[in-house]
């Protein structure tokens, strides 16, 4: 069940480049479903920003009631978001979506999961859960530089785990796609979240596997109300009919919507 | 002073039996569904639903929400499955609840306006009308009606003509004299008037220096509209003699407070719903203390208190 | 992209030339001596001073200001000490900066608006005019001025017929089609505009249940009415071929920087003065490196970015 | 000279209901002239209180660079005000206005002080410094009951101290002119702070002593600049003549100005 919590940090530390890694302790954690959801953050009580801003569960742990994000200082609201300290109290409203169909890879089966920038964070909660029902999983994980690339030893820890980089700074130089031929990487299924220009190459360069595809748009309420976030289906793409990133998604399957 | 009082939220408006004045606001509750799991629905005063048309609209391209200091833009471009469609599942699915249902319309023409509001005004779950004259983010013809008072006055009458329940004009606040185009509808046979509707407003991405809406323009909600509402209904009512269903930036009972003193009868919580889905029975919850810290007892004893020169207590 | 781009933050506008974009607003400001207690005045662009009208004025009783989420309301009525008074003393003081002047004008008359604006015109202090035909809180014809198109030009006519500097038209954002207001007072010879004047806006007490401003209502500025501004900002630069002075709620550099890409080519602070009374020196010594990060080297490429479709960098 | 300083908050704590005193140390209070000066203040970076908060200089300690002001929760500024805590920092602008003229009293002369509510704070630094100069304090202060006042004995250190309380719950019950009146309190100089309508009433039964009141109006910049808080002159009480209360005050001379 969906709530909305004012959940504990326990936990908050820069882990790259603008990139923070943020621990909440609460009751919804319980409620969490499957990686790919999200929770939908109100970083002041005031009006600084009156909305809420949608970040996805990089982990989470049901036993300790914590959940984990990592997410990149953008604009305000992550601004002000990477100045709260442990203790302080965040409201969440969550969890959101529908995340990353699990049982889309069969147990001693093959994933491969895709991600890009903050795209990344996901697929953690996303491999984890994967490993533990004995799927292998490969990870290609692509950043704009080595100074915000994150989370690499943990991956690894999960599975092979290959980095790409715009400027070569770290993993090859070039997109997660480059890594994917290169490699000549195959897998049963394949989970990917970020950019949508990566997601897009992603539909077009892997025609032939399952694959699932976490999207982003602007949100406001986060719970399928306002129609803020919604896009085509690919079976009407100039039509009325449409899906809600953030109550039918986030995450799809590749085929199912067009791609902003 | 020190006797209990009986407080009353009750408030009965045309078509409206509300048992207090507190109503989610159109576009911002679709129909109900999400916020049902959050919580009962019998316990709002009414539901505005969300803009239905004659066809079913896909709306505008995203991004359609920015925000912006106390406020947000959106450019949603009324996206609805269609007045059939809401008739046979949304208004369907709300007949679990009592409350009643305040129903907002929508059109580029006369006649998709009529053809909406006939069909919609003849549902059993309907109680009132709510005509959407005043949606920034349709490109044909919608300001229009909204800006000019005899296209309003002439859409109102011909609604009034259709429908079988009272209709409630939604009026623009995007505009140099609300008080003239409150009078023209209300001559043409208004029940009831909403207001506000959003401003026109804009934001710039500093990155990329275009405008964050793909729609560009959208309309501004929140808490930064509020003194633009409170102004407006605060000429409104004193100039008609028909009630108001105040809205714009409502986040807290004294927000509805300050609506009512104004002269709404009524209120509806828009953006607010976004902030926090318990915001309607929160502040349901806190009306009847601050009634009676005000040493009031019914709802109707604070509307329009701001300019009412003697109130009967 | 690496070599050090030689940053220019001038701009040129008819009687206004501008060593970088930032003026204070008029009626924020005063006539500047409070301020250059803080700073030396020279730093600034240009100033826009209080408005000045033919008689001295006390203005409107008070309370006079009120906050609204991140806005304010005032209802200062104008309150200046004449036309005689302003050119006698407060331009004369202001002889010791160089700092160009944008002299505010304001009138219930056409015959006082002539009889301030001949005047000041002619005072070697003044660069150029500015004609407030949008205060919202003067009772008599104040907003009909601002409000219908051929009444606001027939005035601009007759000032530019007896200004000897450049006049520019501050627009009122009460209004429902700002575009037809805009390409009226072009067409009746206006050298520029300044936009947007506040919106009308009110506020309650909750504990006394009547208006907190003594004038009841107010002009709302502040960051609140930010979206308002850019987007009255980013349809009128694209429909007339005057300059625009952008003001509505800057807070900021990056606020500064949307409203030139919407259109403006300089900007007026004027609430966030009494927030931060060094704020328009932080804002002009934070464009450089804005400019830089955006890879600009002039204040012009800026300009409507938001809308320009090829723009030679 | 006016500043704006973040200066740090060293003291806060309640001191009677709904009523805070605050001690701040900072730069700023090297330029603080006399008594009945204010500061503004900003109570967020943000947009919830957008303009600035005047209150009071209630003491100085130069030597400490210390200032403390007590105030009263209002409304939201000053809620947001009183959930600070020691070592936060709080952006001041100040110090402002003119205060009470000591040299209204000479050396061994008698000055009354009359305080109503939130108008008390200002007069203990005012007697503190006039008794400094060897003139002989006599206070009177009224609150609205005795839950809401405070200071008493700080002010009895310094010289008779007579209160009045609205429901005789401290002190005599009834007005402080009902005090003055009673008590037959003379003086060589009146200073008063206070709610207008104790204003006007000191203002017609005391006409024989100089006077002077500090005023308070709704405020924006607080240094003349945007005319919010302008008052009539009384020699010219409908025309266009005016002081403002922030910059030409808030303490005028009997007579000078409108009461409002
Ligand atoms: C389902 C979902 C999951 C996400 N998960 C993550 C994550 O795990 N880690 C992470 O770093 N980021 C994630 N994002 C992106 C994140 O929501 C934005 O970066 C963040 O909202 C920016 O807020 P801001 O206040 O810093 O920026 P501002 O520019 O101040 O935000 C203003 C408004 O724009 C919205 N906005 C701005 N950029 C984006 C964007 N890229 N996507 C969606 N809304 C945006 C904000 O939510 C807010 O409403 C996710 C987005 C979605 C939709
Ligand atoms: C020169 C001067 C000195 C003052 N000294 C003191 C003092 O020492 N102790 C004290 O408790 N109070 C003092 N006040 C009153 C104090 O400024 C207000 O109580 C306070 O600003 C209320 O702010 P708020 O945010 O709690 O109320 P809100 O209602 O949220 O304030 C909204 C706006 O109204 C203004 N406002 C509200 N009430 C008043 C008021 N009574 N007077 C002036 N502005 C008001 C606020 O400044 C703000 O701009 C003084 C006022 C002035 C003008
Ligand atoms: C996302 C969104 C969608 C809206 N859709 C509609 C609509 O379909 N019909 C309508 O009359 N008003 C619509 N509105 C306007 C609201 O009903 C309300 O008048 C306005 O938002 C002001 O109230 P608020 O500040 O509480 O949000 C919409 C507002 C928002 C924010
Ligand atoms: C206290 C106050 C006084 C003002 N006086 C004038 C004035 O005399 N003439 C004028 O043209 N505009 C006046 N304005 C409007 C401002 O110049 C400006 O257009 C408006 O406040 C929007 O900008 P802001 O949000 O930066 O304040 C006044 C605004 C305020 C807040
Ligand atoms: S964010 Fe409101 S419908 Fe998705
Ligand atoms: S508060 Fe601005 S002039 Fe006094």
């Amino acid at each position: 069940m969906k709530q909305v919590e004012k959940m504990t940090i326990i936990k908050h530390r820069c882990i790259a480049e603008n990139i923070y890694e943020l621990t909440l302790q609460g009751e919804l954690v319980q409620s969490i479903e499957e990686p790919g959801q999200f929770v939908h953050l109100r970083v002041d009580n005031g009006y600084e920003t009156l909305i809420r801003r949608p970040i996805s569960l990089a982990n989470v742990n049901k036993k300790a009631k914590e959940c984990t994000l990592i997410y990149r200082v953008e604009g305000e609201g992550t601004t002000r978001l990477s100045l709260k300290c442990v203790g302080d109290r965040v409201d969440v409203l969550g969890p959101l979506g529908h995340g990353f169909p699990l049982a889309a890879a069969s147990s001693g089966g093959r994933a491969l999961l895709v991600g890009g920038g903050v795209g990344v964070p996901p697929l953690y909660y996303l491999s984890k859960a994967l490993k533990q029902r004995g799927i292998q999983v490969t990870h290609v994980l692509g950043f704009a530089s080595s100074a915000v690339a994150f989370y690499e030893e943990e991956f690894r820890a999960l599975g092979p785990t290959y980095l790409a980089s715009v400027d070569g700074s770290i993993g090859s130089q070039g997109f997660v796609t480059d890594v994917i031929r290169k490699e000549n990487l195959a897998a049963d299924v394949i989970y990917a979240c970020g950019p949508t220009p990566m997601l897009k190459a992603l539909e077009v360069s892997c025609p032939d596997q399952p694959l699932y595809l976490s999207l982003e748009e602007r949100m406001a309420c986060g719970i399928g109300a306002c129609m803020a976030c919604v896009c085509h289906t690919q079976t009407d793409p100039e039509g009325s009919s449409y899906k809600k990133i953030c109550k039918d998604g986030p995450v799809f399957k590749a085929g199912e919507v067009v791609l902003g | 002073m020190n006797e209990t009082t009986e407080v009353s939220l009750k408030v009965d408006l045309p078509g409206l039996p509300m048992k207090n004045p507190i109503m989610p606001a159109s576009g911002c509750f679709a129909f109900g569904q999400e916020y049902a799991d959050f919580y009962d629905l019998n316990q709002l005063g009414a539901i505005a639903i969300k803009a239905a048309t004659r066809e079913p609209r896909f709306g505008n391209p995203t991004p359609r929400v920015a925000e912006t200091r106390a406020g947000m833009l959106n450019a949603i471009g009324l996206q609805n499955p269609g007045v059939d469609h809401i008739m046979a599942h949304e208004l369907r699915w709300l007949e679990r609840y009592e409350t009643p249902i305040l129903a907002n319309i929508a059109g580029s023409t006369i006649e998709d306006y009529l053809y909406v509001a006939e069909k919609l005004s003849q549902d059993a779950r309907v109680g009132a009308l709510e005509l959407n004259i005043s949606c920034p983010n349709v490109k044909e013809g919608g300001i229009a009606f909204g800006t000019v008072p005899d296209v309003a006055a002439s859409l109102t009458e011909k609604v009034k003509a259709v429908s079988e329940k009272p209709v409630y004009v939604k009026l623009s606040p995007n505009i140099a004299d609300i008080v003239t185009m409150a009078k023209a509808v209300e001559q043409a046979g208004a029940d009831g008037l909403s207001m506000i509707n959003t401003l026109l407003g804009m934001r710039m991405d500093i990155k990329t220096m275009k405008p964050i809406l793909a729609n560009k323009m959208g309309g501004l909600s929140g808490p930064a509209i509020k003194p633009v509402a409170i102004r407006m209904i605060y000429q409104v009512s004193q100039a008609v003699s028909i009630p108001i269903i105040g809205m714009g930036g409502i986040q807290s009972v004294d927000d509805c407070l300050e609506f009512l003193m104004a002269g709404a009868s009524a209120v509806a919580i828009g953006t607010a719903n976004f902030v926090d889905p318990f915001i309607c029975p929160k502040i349901i919850a806190d009306l009847p203390q601050r009634l009676e810290a005000l040493k009031l007892s019914t709802i109707e004893d604070l509307v329009g208190r701001s300019w009412k020169t003697c109130v009967t207590v």
